[in-house]
This record gives structure tokens, sequence and C-alpha cells, in this order.
């Protein structure tokens, strides 16, 4: 059984989500989606420890050999993700079923957890498979499962925020179909190790040029990149929240994962780097997507707003980090790939805790929070500290990577630069402390209960990881570390 | 012969969309979404002939079964729009199918 | 020689029916109403469709083959007027009255 | 005939970029979707000109056939065709919802009532 | 072009257009489905949609400058691109040398099907197939999620009279159809089982077969036909065309071969390929014809509370 492991990561999710619809009653279902998504972070364990130790694992569907049919190849990086996904998946699951029965009418109780699998299985599938038209169709699992997703908030502005994303989502599909198309058209081939080694052949071509041009912009709308980032604010602000806290901690990073996937394992560094400007477009974009969506965040009155500005902000740290193109600035991305995720899923937690109480997440409703809340409240300050980079927690570390990475570069300006984007980190947080701590509760408003503990134990879970990860980061360094060195090492 | 078959069937086409974009009423484009499905059929048929496959003509059936539906469908749905017929009528509809 | 007749049957066949078939497609461009269009198209598809599919069947001698045909022929001959039907009577019922010709005008002109 | 050989490829551009024209320059709903349509079925109509073999016949084994056009884009573009077909309805199904929220579906309409709120 | 019900009936002709395209490309089981999504269920939906919404569209365009930037660089682009591409029909093309061949030239000795599209579709490619069965699955319950009703609606009878009002000046449509649709489903019944030896298979027959139903609730109104189909069986056995999928991968698995290698269903390995390809089709079969159906219902079931809801804004 355990050389089924790759596909069973994948299939486990796959295959009970539409068990679920014999369920019926949504607190099995819950509990059901909640073991599930157990046994894959388990099963993603052991992989990580299999592929740390002795490489690649490769897997071939129906027992055709790629390129004839679709092969899985976990290498040390799909691993990593597959990891942090999982673990994401499973903590924010665990209050889920107290937030969604507060947020979601009961008879699509049901619906939402199918959903949530698909999204999950999506996600997976995407880091796993060897096989570029594989990777459309499992994108779009994911994709079409968020939509319906977010568009199960509450506000009737879940549904325009949703369309917004779909249409976006779609057209960003279609573009990456078209990049696979091209590419197919080049090489004659769909699996990644066999169009690595046949690419280059064809490099000079302008078709091949072409190809990867309408791949990058396509991940980019899925990325939120930033001038392609339109559609996320909305969505996260007015998803339900576990399906914010959900989509912020992985959604981008596989976007992220199929990015460096690409340009490392598939195109080839050489190629990438050099056919197109991208590394200089990439650090621009990527810092004034940090200083844009920053300011952007200071002014937001509604706080899952405000955090998700925030995000379009990290993303452009992960692609500063990603366009230095060295094995340290990868490193520092994948860093933050994870730390990101930690951090986000706990705040957006904490933001549903809020939401679970009294019903709104507006920056003027925080008021006097700060003591109703203390603990709801502490998270969130731990969390932002976090995001600004305080050092102890896992924020610092990517952060101080990036800045090493960029020395290293000789990018004394980009280094600079990030420190200063954290400055308005501290702009944005330091509001919310603000208006938790250090007003008074509105008069005559019902004061508010302590978040339940099925809030508070996967949102402590969280920040005690952000803190523990950030002191002891030998595990977290040790797979980026070994993930960057291995695509560097691949690639020609 | 099988060419020039086609070909008008083509022209015919080309005539039938015209009426379906000019179409002044909404009826005159049911009339030629029709028509154009008819003549898919047919070119289908030809078409598998021109290349020497004719197997293929399950094709053509889908098409005409699937042209019936559409039509049927926007019929059921601008029925529904414009809210045409008396209530009253209703009954006797029932008992005479 | 029986081949000779089935293969000139066949393009008759098919010439007819391309014939009718573009006469159908002016009809839908040149009539000035609706239900002349109608009839323009509907008359001269049954029958445009009929020929065309039979010439088909002349030319090839394989079972399946022609029976597939016939399942179109049918189909068309059952689709066709139905469809037709129920355009008109949708286009009748929602209030759209066919083109007449003015008695009084056309006796002034006679 | 050099310039000519690629001719169904420009069509075939220029039909994604109609698709693509109307998706973003569209306020109505409805026909983004039906731009959205246009796009991914030009999309596909691309993948199988990349498939057609000159002379070839479809991948249908058969007696006297040599030559057959390439079977993986036409295999490849029935699951893209599932999966346009998946995002159409999933987009309907919001826009009808938005129309019972909103009570419109025009992009400007939805806009205003937005910033109304916000 | 004002009138959204022609804008969504000519997309059905683009539908067609296109597959007969398909069908001069040598397509035909591409063109197939074409034909039944692109013109058939695709502009269905439309058209329920549009008679929810409304029928006329405001024509002011926004950002048409932008619009047209966006559009003529990528146009632009692509077409940049195609300068280097082998030229259309050209038999030395790399996509025509690399892995294709061998679906031509072994796929019968290995998995005994005359149509190559199928054994590509079913066993070579098998899980992409199965990501699209999961695709179509979630389409299906994304549109329950959003349409079922959260509350009884008020007024059950007036959204059935509506839906009934296929009234007797349809007569002979309706005895017409009631003649095609057994036949129909007959059809549905060939294609499904026809798709090793020509056009066709599981999703084809699937659409096929959902459209039957859709005629039916249509002409006969949706009450009747929700009577005869019963909605959350349907859900049920949506689930179960996917997990009929899975089931044999999960089958051979235990078969001790990979997932989805039907070699090992069978001492024969051609016999277990047959196997394991009419299996899944017919997972695919059962799950697209009823995720279709439950899209159409939960389409259909709306129309008189959307219209209620829309006159009270």
């Amino acid at each position: 059984m355990l050389a089924h492991l790759p596909v069973l990561q994948v299939l486990i999710p796959l295959m009970a989500a539409p068990l679920c619809l014999f369920l019926r009653r949504p607190y099995l279902a819950w509990i059901f989606t909640l073991i599930v998504s157990g046994l894959t972070f388990l099963i993603s364990i052991i992989l990580l420890q299999q592929v740390m130790t002795s490489g690649s694992i490769v897997y071939a569907m129906g027992g055709w050999e790629g390129p004839w049919g679709i092969e899985y190849r976990i290498d040390k990086l799909s691993a990593f993700l597959l990891l942090i996904i999982t673990a994401m998946s499973t903590v924010i699951l665990c209050a889920a079923h107290t937030s969604i029965r507060k947020e979601i009418p009961k008879n699509r109780q049901i619906y939402f957890y199918i959903l949530y699998l698909f999204s999950l299985t999506g996600m997976l599938g995407i880091v796993s498979t060897g096989d570029v038209f594989n990777v459309f169709v499992f994108l779009e699992i994911s994709s079409l499962s968020a939509y319906a997703l977010i568009a199960l908030g509450e506000d009737r502005r879940a549904l325009w925020a949703a369309y917004q994303y779909l249409i976006m989502g779609t057209i960003g599909a279609t573009f990456i179909l078209i990049g696979i198309g091209l590419m197919y058209q080049m090489t004659g081939t769909l699996n990644m190790d066999d169009l690595a080694r046949r690419l280059p052949e064809v490099a000079q071509t302008r078709t091949v040029f072409v190809a990867f041009v309408f791949f990058t912009v396509g991940v980019c709308l899925k990325l939120a990149l930033f001038p392609l980032h339109l559609w996320l604010p909305n969505a996260y602000a007015y998803a339900p929240s576990i399906v914010t806290a959900f989509l912020a901690a992985t959604a981008t990073k596989i976007a992220i994962y199929l990015l460096i996937r690409f340009t490392f394992s598939v195109f080839g560094l050489s190629f990438s780097f050099t056919t197109l400007p991208l590394q200089t477009l990439f650090v621009v974009l990527g810092l004034v997507g940090i200083f844009v969506a920053s300011t952007a965040a200071i002014y937001q009155k509604n706080v899952k707003h405000l955090f998700a500005y925030s995000s379009v902000a990290q993303v452009g740290y992960m692609i500063v980090g990603y366009s230095m193109g060295t094995t340290i600035g990868l490193m520092a991305t994948l860093l933050h790939l994870f730390n990101h995720a930690l951090m986000k899923s706990a705040l957006f937690l904490a933001l549903g805790a809020v939401m679970y109480r009294i019903g709104s997440v507006q920056l003027s409703g925080f008021q006097g929070l700060g003591r109703q809340m203390p603990f709801t409240m502490a998270a969130i300050v731990a969390g932002g500290l976090s995001l600004i980079g305080v050092p102890l927690t896992v924020g610092f570390v990517s952060k101080w990577y990036l800045v090493l990475a960029s020395v290293e570069n000789g990018w004394w300006p980009v280094a600079v630069l990030i420190l200063l984007g954290s400055l308005l980190t501290i702009i944005y947080i330091w509001r919310i402390v603000e208006v938790a701590y250090f007003k008074d509760p509105i008069v005559g408003s019902e004061p508010a209960k302590e978040a339940p503990l099925a809030f508070l134990i996967p949102i402590w879970l969280l920040v005690g990881a952000n803190f523990y990860f950030g002191v002891d980061t030998r595990l977290s360094i040790q797979v980026a570390q070994a993930a960057s060195q291995s695509l560097f090492g691949v690639s020609p | 012969m099988l060419i020039a078959a086609t070909i008008a069937i083509l022209v015919v086409m080309a005539l039938t969309i015209v009426r379906g974009c000019m179409g002044p009423t909404l009826y005159d484009r049911i009339l030629a979404v029709n028509m154009f499905g008819t003549k898919t059929v047919l070119l289908i048929s030809l078409l598998g002939f021109v290349m020497g496959r004719p197997e293929f003509l399950d094709i053509a059936i889908v098409y005409a079964l699937i042209n019936f539906i559409s039509v049927i469908g926007v019929l059921r749905f601008s029925d529904s729009l414009g809210f045409k017929q008396a209530p009253q009528e209703k009954e006797s509809g029932e008992k005479g199918s | 020689m029986m081949d000779m007749v089935i293969d000139i049957s066949s393009a008759l066949c098919l010439l007819l029916g391309s014939f009718l078939c573009l006469s159908g497609g002016v009809g839908i461009i040149r009539f000035p109403d609706f239900y002349t269009r109608m009839h323009g198209a509907g008359v001269t598809d049954t029958l445009a469709a009929s020929m065309i599919l039979i010439g088909l069947m002349l030319q090839n001698p394989d079972a399946i083959v022609i029976l597939k045909l016939v399942m179109i022929l049918l189909m068309t001959l059952f689709i066709s007027p139905t469809a037709s039907h129920a355009i008109a009577k949708a286009a009748i019922n929602s209030g759209l009255l066919p083109l007449l010709d003015n008695k009084e005008n056309k006796d002034g002109e006679s | 005939m050099m310039i000519l050989g690629l001719y169904n490829y420009w069509i075939v551009v220029v039909l994604m970029m109609i698709g693509l024209y109307i998706v973003i320059a569209h306020g109505n709903l409805v026909k983004k979707t039906v731009g959205l349509n246009i796009f991914q079925t030009s999309v596909f109509i691309f993948y199988i000109s990349l498939g057609k073999v000159d002379g070839g016949s479809a991948p249908i084994l058969a007696e006297g056939v040599n030559l057959y056009s390439n079977p993986l884009p036409h295999v490849l573009i029935l699951t893209a065709i599932v999966v346009s077909l998946a995002t159409t309805a999933l987009g309907l199904a919001i826009v009808v919802r938005i129309k019972e929220a909103y009570g419109s579906i025009e992009e400007e309409k939805i806009q205003m009532e937005d910033n109304k709120e916000c | 072009m004002k009138d959204l019900f022609a804008v969504a009936m000519l997309s059905g002709i683009y539908g067609l257009l296109s597959a007969s395209l398909f069908v001069t490309m040598d397509a035909v089981d591409v063109a197939f489905t074409e034909a039944s999504v692109g013109a058939g269920i695709s502009t269905l939906l439309m058209l329920t949609t549009v008679a929810m919404t409304g029928r006329s569209e405001n024509t002011v365009r926004h950002k048409p400058v932008l619009a047209l930037v966006v559009v003529f660089v990528t146009g632009a682009l692509l077409i940049y691109g195609t300068l280097d591409m082998p030229y259309f029909g050209d038999v030395q093309a790399a996509a025509n040398l690399h892995v294709a061949p061998r679906y031509i030239q072994d796929s019968f000795q290995e998995i005994g099907v005359d149509n190559i599209v199928t054994s590509v579709l079913a066993s070579y490619r098998a899980f992409d197939t199965f990501g699209e069965v999961v695709v179509i699955f979630t389409a299906g319950i994304g549109v329950l999620a959003l349409l079922t009703f959260t509350r009884r609606p008020k007024g059950d009878t007036e959204i059935n009279s509506l839906n009934d009002s296929m009234h007797e000046q349809y007569l002979i449509v309706r005895i017409v159809s009631k003649i095609l649709i057994p036949f129909i489903l007959l059809f549905a019944l060939y294609v499904q089982f026809h798709g090793d030896f020509g056009p066709g298979g599981g999703f084809q027959a699937g659409v096929i077969f959902a459209a039957a139903i859709i005629l039916y609730a249509m002409l006969f109104g949706m009450s009747v036909a929700r009577r005869v189909i019963n909605q959350s069986f349907v859900q049920l056995f949506a689930a179960v065309g996917v997990l009929t999928y899975g089931s044999v991968g999960v089958a051979s698995m235990l078969n001790g071969g990979n997932f989805l290698d039907y070699d090992v269903l069978s001492d024969d390995p051609v016999a277990g390929q047959h196997l394991g390809i009419l299996l899944i089709e017919l997972g695919v079969g059962i799950a697209v014809a009823t995720v279709v159906i439950i899209i159409f219902f939960n389409f259909a079931g709306r129309i008189g509370f959307s219209k209620r809801e829309g006159n009270k804004e």
C-alpha cells in the first residue's frame, strides 16, 4: 500500500466527497471530512519523509509510463506543498462546524463540505501531478469549487465577488490552456519531465516564447499578482470565514507553486530568466504590489478586506524572492509560503471567531473587543506581529532570508524596500490594535463573549506554530533548502 | 456531385445566418436557427461521404435531436417570459393530451 | 448498367436536393414576412433533406449506413414539420400577424 | 503559400479575441458568459487544428486507412469541453443568484449598489 | 444585439458551426460532444437564465478602450507565436511525431479498441477523464449549493402553473416528443456502448440521455418531471457514477496494479482493458446524465421564484 501513497493522497478526499452526499447530516459530514483531511495530512508526512530520504517518487497512472500515460511525480517541493496544504486544511476544518452552522443555511451545509473536499483534492492534484494537462484539469476542480464556496457567503456581494473571480479565473485557466497547447504543438508531449528534455531544442522559437508568456500571465491571474489582483480582496472578504481562511492559506500558494514548477522544472532556469525580462518585471511588480496593496490595506474599513490586501502584498514578497533566481531567494519564497500560510490562516480564523460572535468584521465593530474576547484578539495581535516580521515569529525568518537573498544579489534598494514594506504593515496592524484595545466599547451594545473552544484551539495551535517555527527553524528551513537546491540542481 | 451539394448547403447556411442576425422578430431567428440545424445535419451526412468514412452518421442524428430540443427550449422559455396563455385554457389542455 | 442507373439517379437526387435547398435559402432571405419565410424554409427543407439523403443512400451499399440514413430521414420528417408548427403557433400566439395585402389596395391596383 | 499555411490559426486567434473582447467590454453578465464560451470554444478549435493531418482520417481504426489524425488533442478537448460546460453552468447559477439579490445583471448597477453599501 | 434571447440562440449556432469544423478536422468524438454540449445543453442553460433575468441588455460598454488594448496585445502576441508553428495539417509536426504515433500503432494490441480516442481517453489518460467527471460533479454540487431553496418558497402553485404552461396548443409537439423520447433514450444507450467502435462514449451518452429527460420536463412541466425523477435520488446516483469510476481504479489497486491499471482486472490484459473501459464509461455516463439533469432542474425550478424576487426589488 505504501507504493500507492502518491495517488491515495489525492484519491481519498476525491472519493470521500461524493460519499458525503450519503451522510445527509452536516455534523456527520463534518466529522467525516475532518477524518479524511487528517488522513491526507498523515500521508503527506510519510511522503515528505520518503522524499527527503530517498528522492522523488514517480507513480504511473494506469500502469502507463509517461509520456504516454499520466504520471504523478512527487519531489521535495511538491511534498513540502502537500504538507502545507493538508496541515492547513485539517487545522482549519476543526473550526468549520461551529462557524458554518452560523453562516450557511442548514440544507446547504452538506454541499459546503463536498466542495471543500473537492477544493482540497484539486490543490493536492495540482501539486502532485507530473503532467501539464492534468494540472489544468485539477486546477479547474479546485477553482470551480472555490467559486462555489465563495458564492456561499452570506452577503450578496459574495455572489458578485464569486462571479468576478470566476471570470478572471477562467480567463487565467484558458490562457494556461493556450500555453499548454502551444507547448504541445512544439514538442508533442505533455509530460513535464519529457517537456523539460525536449523544450531546449525548440527554445529559440517564437511559439515557445509565446507559450511561456501565456502560461505566466495565466498563472499570475490566479496568483493575484499586483495588476491582476482585483478579484482577490472582494472574494476573500465576502466568502464564509472558513473558506477565506482556507483559500488564503492555500490558493495563492498553489499558483506560486505552478509558477516555480514551470519556470524551473519545465522551461528551465536559463530559458525563463533570459528570454524574457522576467526578473526585472517580477521584481518591479512584486515591489509595487507590496506598496500599493499595503497602502490600500491601511484605508480599509472591513478587517477581512484589510487582510485580503495584505495577502496581495505578501504575494509580492514571494514574487520578489522568486525573481532573484538564486537558491537562497527561492528558499526565502518557499519559507514565506509556509509562514504566510500559518499566519494568514490564524488571522482569518480569528476573524471567523469575531464574525461568529459579533456578526461582522467592520473595523468599527472591534471597539473594546480586546477586553471582551481577549484570546481571540491576542491571536490577531500575534498573527499581526508575525506579519510584520518581529523576531521570534515565523514572519521574521522568511523576511530575514529575503533580505539576505537580495543583499547577496547586490540588490540593496530591494532589501531596503522590503523593510519599508514592513513599516506599512505595522501601520495597518496598529489600526486594529488601537481600535480593539484603546477604544471603549460602543455604549449600549451587547458585550461580546469569548469565542468558543472550537475556534480557540485551532487558532492558538496556529499561533503556537507561528512562534514555534519562528524559534526552531530547523524543519522548515531544512525542507525549503532541500527543495530549492533540488530545483536548481535539476534545471540545466 | 457531393461537393456541389456541400457547397449549396454551405451557401444556404450562410443565408440562414444572415436571416438569424437580421431577423426582425424573435421568431425569425428561431426559424433561422432551426433551419440552420437541419442544414447542419445534411452537411454532416454529406461530409461523411466526402471524406470517405460514412459511418459517422451518428453525429448527424445527434444534431437532429439536439436541434429539436433547443427549438423546443427556445419556445418554452420565450413563452414563460411572455405569459401569453390564459390560465383557464390549461385545464382542457391537460385533458386533451 | 445497373450501377450507372444508380449513379445517375443518385446524382439527380443530390442535384435536386441542392436546388431545393438553395431555393429555400433564397426564400428565407427574400420573402417579406415571417410566415412566408417559414413557408419557404419549411416546405423546401423537408423535400430537400429527403432528396439529399436518398441520394446518399443510393451511393452506399453498406446496410448499416443506409439504416442510419433512413433513421435520419425519418427523424427529419418527424421533427421539421413539428418544429415549424410549434414556431408558427408560438408566433401567432404572441400576436405576430401575417403581412396581408390590403384588399382595397389590391383592387385599386388591378 | 508560406504564410497561408497558418491561416487556420489566425482565424482561431481572431475568434478568440472576439470572445475575450466580449468578456471584458460587456457589462451584461449573460453576455460575459457567452463571451467566455466563445473564447473557450475557439481554444478548442485551435487544439483540434493542431491534431489535423493532411490526408489523415478520423482516429478510428478501419481497414484500408493508414494515416490518422492525431488523437491526443481530441482527448484533451473532450475533457476541456466538459470543463467549459461546468464553468458555464456554475457561472450562470451565480448570475441567477445575482439577479435575485440585486435585481439586475448589469455590471454598473451592481457596482453602484455595492458602493452604496460600503 | 440587445435581445439576449437571440444572443443565446446564436451562440448555439456557434456551437453547431464549431462542431461542423471539428468534423472536417477529423475530430468526430469532439464534434459529437460539442454538438450536444455547445449547441444543446449550454444553450438551454443560457435560455433558462435569460428567461429568469430578462432579455434586454443595457448597451453601455465600459472600458472599451482598455478591452481593445488587451485584446489587441494578446491577439498580436498569439499571431506572433504562430509564425514559428508547423503548418496546418503538417504530418511532420512535432506533435504528430512524438507521443501520438504510439497510440495509433499500439493501442489496438494493448487495449483492443477500434476507437483510438476512446482508448486514450479511458486508459492511457484515464486519470484526466476521472478529473473531468469530478469537474462536472463539482459543478453539479456547486449549482445545487447555490440554487437549492433555503426556505420552502411560498406560492408553490404559481410556480407550478408557470412550469406547466406548455399548454394544449403544443399538442402535436407533445405527441411527437412522446414518440421520440424512448427513441432518444435508446440512442443514448447505443452511444454509450458503441464508443469502442465509433464516435461516442459515456459523456456523450450521458448528455443525450439528460437531453431526453430535459425535453420531457420542458413539455410536460417541471412538477410532473419531478414526480418521475426524484431529486435526492438523482443526486445519489451522480455520486454513484463518480464512485463507480473511482472504485474501478481502487479495484485495480487491490489486484496489485497501479491506480486505473485495467490489465490486472482480468487474466487477459486486453479483456481486462475492455472490462475497465466499459465500467468507467458507465460511471461517466451515469455521472454526466444525472449532473446535467440536476443542473437543469435547479435552473428551471427557479424560474417562477426569481421573477417574483426580481419584481420585489
